[in-house]
């Protein structure tokens, strides 16, 4: 068994790679992804070894790149759009959510559009304006659309190539501030045995307080959980995995048991997923909750110029103290 | 109303010139091979100097001919039962008859269209049975065809995204290795005038460019979106654009179904043999309001519709055929029963579309589906199933 | 006093003339808003009366429009613009979200984008595909955006001025199914005494459960109110008016009254204003919560087809019915 | 660097061609006035036959030499100061002075520019602090200046949004009669090659040419948009665009700061007249990397780069002063003292420059404010203060 370890970038890459040499019908297109391999080098190397009919250098317009995607998926094809950070994926909005999103629906199911955009999102990296941002909730509130994000490389390998093989179209937010961080990738284990695209999972078990995350907080949850533990709580740590559809069944029975829960997210709270969380959470636990669900999250203001993101995204002392303030309610 | 105006002939070839019109619609130079009277141009030339000529049959002109009455006698019908509350809204082709079906003809087997909301006349060429749009403007499902079947993919609604479409589709032709040959296939992607001002469709003329990608740019210029008449989008032809993108780009007559079929045949089969796009510009008029829900009375004058009833696409063709002996009085006949009878057809088989049932809007959402929407629609069906409980 | 009875359209109309007539630097622009004055006539006779230059008919482009009215506002303009339908202001989504929202805070305050966005929402009028959409959380998810909407002619008279007159830039959602309903409008009251932009108001008061709506669900969530009164239910309907920032006081003064809570809108449950209004109010009144917030909304597809859009949008007997749930917790 | 390669003089006034290139970077028709090798050219004839000259004093050239220097050694502080972890980020314009200094110059004091993240020599000449992108690039603000006190709009760093900011803002200056005379007002809008390809771009050029609006668009063609040549944008010149939308475009060479400086003039002049937009395309080459983040050699040879050094916009205009003795040693040695001295106190000061306290990211969200914001604020002050206390 090939297990290695690797960055979350380079497990994305290999993925990538598995999915062009499985499935001939699969592309890859977006700005600067061929010789450079995109800016974040997420497709490093594809293009030589795939060519420039499967690993496609776009123009620079956002709307082109998935206007052009749904034709070529209606011709067959499964289009792996890149958009190059989370800020510039709003010209492509239109094509996103009146055309990508409904086709299916629209065409009662004749059309498929079988599609994954990669958007690298969040902030944390020092960028200037419109590089840090967490536009997941624009996608997950869009109906026919799925909304994944994955936060560690086991399931960055792994998660991107289900997203490829699924015939839904699918929003693949990737950590950007978690790209270079590492960890075990097992290489062979097939893919129809694997944990399920549009599931959570719990990362840690814990009895006191459910906190769930995804994405690049998920690992401040973990670090939140073990300092809780150090003073004695036990924090159980989910990892959501799925944004849209969301996967709660396990996260109930957990607050049931807890009867704590805290959401951590970097979009602004205001209509983030912590909201549709904490709604849904309180109608299926509403007599196991101790406390309201909380809401740890980016603050309703653009985001802020970056010598100030480290106060404004979440971080393991806002965790903690949101926590606390579950037990002080 | 499908009749050739008299009155017509005395007019000459071009109507009185539109003061009101800036240099976007000064007098065009455009491709003709049919006069607005009848008379036949045996050949004519583009701005690139290529010639265009058809040579049609007595028969094909005849089913041309055909194709326009029945494509204006169903959009009738169909605004006929919109006025009557069966359809939720109807946006005729009234006027675009010609640039339809000589566009739509031009087509080969294996080649694919793109169409905006109001190509009926080129859905009726593709074969799809014309009921199917009606679905959509009844209220009754959002598309009903196989875009891949037929080749012709589900209207657009929003403006100009599917010249995107179409470009991608063109680009997956190209490597799917499918062009360079005359069995090639080639791709066509309709809008319309108003269309051209939006990104969509200039990112679509950047890529199709830049891929080279068999495609052709058919924009229907009938000289108005919905109230804004043409200077609102442009100050110079609109075939003109395309050179700015690096393709060629002609105008052509869009009431004249020989001149569309020659000039759209001959950008197809350069698009297949791997010559990459071009625009064309059908210069045309929309006869009627937008959709039955606009009332063009408050932004045109009637003089204006009248000059251009003077270039009726339908009466031309009958002038010519009449002219030339290539039909006769039986045959115009009998053309306008068939129109009739598949209009009463359409009228009948409409009527009886039934309503969808309030669970299928949780149909088709994911193709894999969504346990959080299953979840949804069983609520919604033990509420529904409350109600009959109680109507009992 | 000139008390007029007009539909709410006409009340729209005549509050944009009086903003033409008392701002020379009042600029309206969109697709068909002259001649034709709009295709719902809500700028009927204004470019006849203020010329081309106020009432300025555009291109066909979303982005367009909202793009050069940031450069009109820039230049010291207050630019209205007019998206035609729901479904067409993605293309301007870019220009909306990155640009308009956020130039203030870029600038630091030196540049003020005082701009309102008119659509035209919801569905219930039997129209094809993309007329019949609620976009407000794509925009009230947006810091920097603020999002309001009105109910009936009074409010719509009054709302589309104090917008007008507002520094901020505001989407201003417009019910187009309540375009033709009339009642009566105070045409002479100072605008300076009228009742606060950003305050939601009771419209109907009640003791035993408080119910939320806005927009084209007002009227159903007072249909809901009466018809609950026969059987002996008072619903106190509250008119939210301001999507964003939310006005939430009076709400939490109700709940703590009626400890039951239900959220009556259009669009789509999942990530809709109704979550996040149930998380806020969840949190504010934990323990006067008899059943948790409930959510009467439309469902988690893509808008419908028309022929079954009434069964796709909140009624009177859903909001009922959501009503008896808190009841039955 | 800032130095003029001796070299240059041998390879003649155009660089070999490169083949890796296709027609949209052919052989340039480009309007030129200073060669690479410091000859002057009277006049050059743009594609429209518009007679392109320069009259100036020594004074003036010696200050166009003065500016260029300038800007290119403040440019390459601000990279080396990124290299030293003092900045985030820097986009450099590093090859671009004569295009950015000439358009600069050109504009009148009543003239307004829109540009996008890399016109630090714009911005030079509109007599903002070059301190002033510093602090966005440190990440200390999103963007310091006034856009109205200076007519110089913030940066854009989302492609092409700011072209049609542009257009809305020529619109307006039409609007408010400042268009007609001699001392009218004209906007210029900034964009890269990579930028032509956005549907906003496009939808600019429509607006301003549909509403004749007092616009020039300034497209700086540096090859390259990241990684992606030139071709990925278009296969025919970047100018010849404006074509298609009914406005003038012409290509100058925007290593030459007398044709940029006459170009430009000429288009904001017929601008401010009343004459509408054009279109200029400034041929030049990004010398360095896109920004401090990118690796140039991963996508471009080195002999590309080489043939450009040869095209130096600084040395050109070092050898024509130096050849019509309008400028001598002694005049060069204190224009590098200037700007090294300048370059030392632009560093002082970024090291000097405050971090933001915290809460100030809760500032200027509304002009009007928010009652929820100011709650958030209240609750995270709060919050910080129970740390301060904890550290006491
Ligand atoms: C993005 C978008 N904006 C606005 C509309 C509303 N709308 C529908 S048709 C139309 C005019 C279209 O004009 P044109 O492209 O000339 O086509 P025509 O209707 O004349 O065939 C408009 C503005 C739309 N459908 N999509
Ligand atoms: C809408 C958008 N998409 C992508 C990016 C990322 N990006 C930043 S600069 C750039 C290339 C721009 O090229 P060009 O327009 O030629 O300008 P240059 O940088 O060469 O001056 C890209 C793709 C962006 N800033 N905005
Ligand atoms: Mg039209
Ligand atoms: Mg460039």
């Amino acid at each position: 068994m090939a297990t290695e370890t690797l960055t979350l970038g380079k497990a994305l890459n290999t993925g990538l790679r598995r999915a062009l040499e499985n499935d001939p019908k699969v592309v890859i297109m977006g700005e600067d992804v061929g010789k450079l391999g995109g800016v974040f080098r997420i497709t490093d190397g594809l293009q030589k070894d795939f060519g420039d009919q499967r690993v496609i250098d776009t123009p620079l317009a956002e709307s082109g790149i998935i206007g052009t995607a749904v034709g070529l998926a209606i011709r067959g094809f499964r289009p792996i759009c890149e958009i190059q950070f989370d800020g510039f994926v709003y010209p492509a909005y239109d094509q996103i959510v009146s055309q990508v999103a409904k086709m299916h629906y629209r065409s009662q199911g004749k059309v498929t559009i079988p599609m994954v955009i990669r958007i690298p999102y969040g902030g944390g990296i020092g960028a200037v304006e419109h590089h840090s941002e967490s536009p997941e909730a624009y996608f997950a509130h869009t109906a026919g659309l799925k909304v994944v994000t994955c936060a560690n490389p086991q399931d960055a390998y792994v998660m991107i190539q289900q997203a490829i093989a699924s015939d839904d179209p699918i929003v693949f937010l990737e950590p950007k501030r978690r790209y270079w961080e590492k960890g075990p990738v097992d290489l062979d284990a097939p893919l129809s045995g694997a944990y399920p695209l549009h599931s959570a999972r719990v990362v840690r078990p814990g009895t006191d307080a459910t906190v769930l995350a995804y994405g690049p907080m998920v690992r401040t949850a973990l670090d939140a959980a073990t300092a809780a533990a150090e003073d004695g709580r036990e924090l159980e740590v989910v990892d959501l995995r799925t944004l849209s559809p969301l996967d709660l069944t396990a996260v109930y029975e957990s607050v049931r048991r807890t009867g704590r829960c805290v959401v951590v997210h970097e979009a602004p709270g205001n209509l983030g997923l912590g909201s549709e969380i904490a709604a849904r959470v309180t109608e299926e636990c509403f007599y196991s909750l101790e406390s309201p669900v909380l809401r740890v999250t980016g603050f309703d203001t653009p985001y802020p110029a970056s010598r100030v993101e480290e106060e404004y995204l979440p971080d393991l002392d806002r965790v903690l103290d949101a926590v606390d303030r579950t037990f002080g309610w | 109303m499908a009749k050739g105006d008299p009155a017509v002939s005395s007019r000459g070839r071009r109507a009185a010139p539109r003061s009101r019109r800036a240099a976007a619609t000064a007098e065009p130079e455009l491709v003709q091979l049919l006069t607005p009277t009848g008379e036949r141009i045996e050949s004519a030339t583009g701005p690139d100097g290529t010639e265009y000529r058809v040579d049609f049959t007595d028969e094909e002109y005849r089913g041309l001919y055909r194709d326009l009455v029945l494509v204006r006698k169903l959009d009738a019908e169909a605004t006929a039962l919109q006025r009557q509350g069966e359809l939720g809204l109807w946006a005729s082709l009234l006027g675009q008859e010609a640039a339809q079906v000589g566009s739509g003809r031009a087509l080969r087997s294996q080649d694919m269209a793109f169409p905006t909301y109001r190509e009926h006349g080129v859905l009726y060429c593709r074969g799809i049975d014309p009921i199917m749009p009606l679905g959509l403007f009844r209220g009754v499902d959002q598309g009903g065809w196989d875009p891949n079947e037929f080749k012709f993919n589900m209207y657009t609604i929003v403006i100009g995204a599917q010249t995107l479409h179409a470009t991608g589709y063109a680009m997956g032709v190209h490597m799917d290795g499918k062009t360079g040959t005359e069995d090639g296939e080639a791709v066509i992607a309709y809008f319309g005038d108003g269309a051209t001002s939006q990104g969509d469709v200039n990112e679509a003329f950047v890529w199709a460019s830049v891929f080279n990608a068999p495609l052709v740019f058919f924009c229907q210029n009938n000289q108005y979106a919905i109230s804004e008449p043409l200077e609102r989008q442009t100050r110079v032809p609109l075939y003109r654009r395309a050179g700015g993108f690096g393709f060629p780009g002609v105008r052509v007559d869009g009431n004249d179904v020989l001149a569309s079929y020659a000039v759209t045949r001959h950008a197809l089969d350069n698009a297949r043999l791997g010559q990459g796009p071009s625009l064309i510009e059908a210069y045309t008029y929309r006869m009627g309001a937008h959709t039955t829900s606009d009332d063009p009375t408050r932004y045109r004058i009637a003089s204006e519709v009248e000059a251009w009833q003077a270039k009726d696409p339908i009466a031309r063709m009958k002038a010519f055929l009449d002219k030339q002996q290539i039909a006769d009085d039986a045959f115009f006949a009998e053309v306008d029963e068939q129109a009739r009878a598949e209009a009463v057809h359409l009228r009948e088989r409409v009527l009886e579309l039934p309503d969808p049932a309030p669970v299928s809007m949780f149909d088709h959402v994911y193709p894999h589906g969504s346990p959080e929407l299953d979840a949804q629609r069983a609520r919604f069906s033990t509420y529904l199933e409350s109600f009959e409980g109680s109507a009992h």
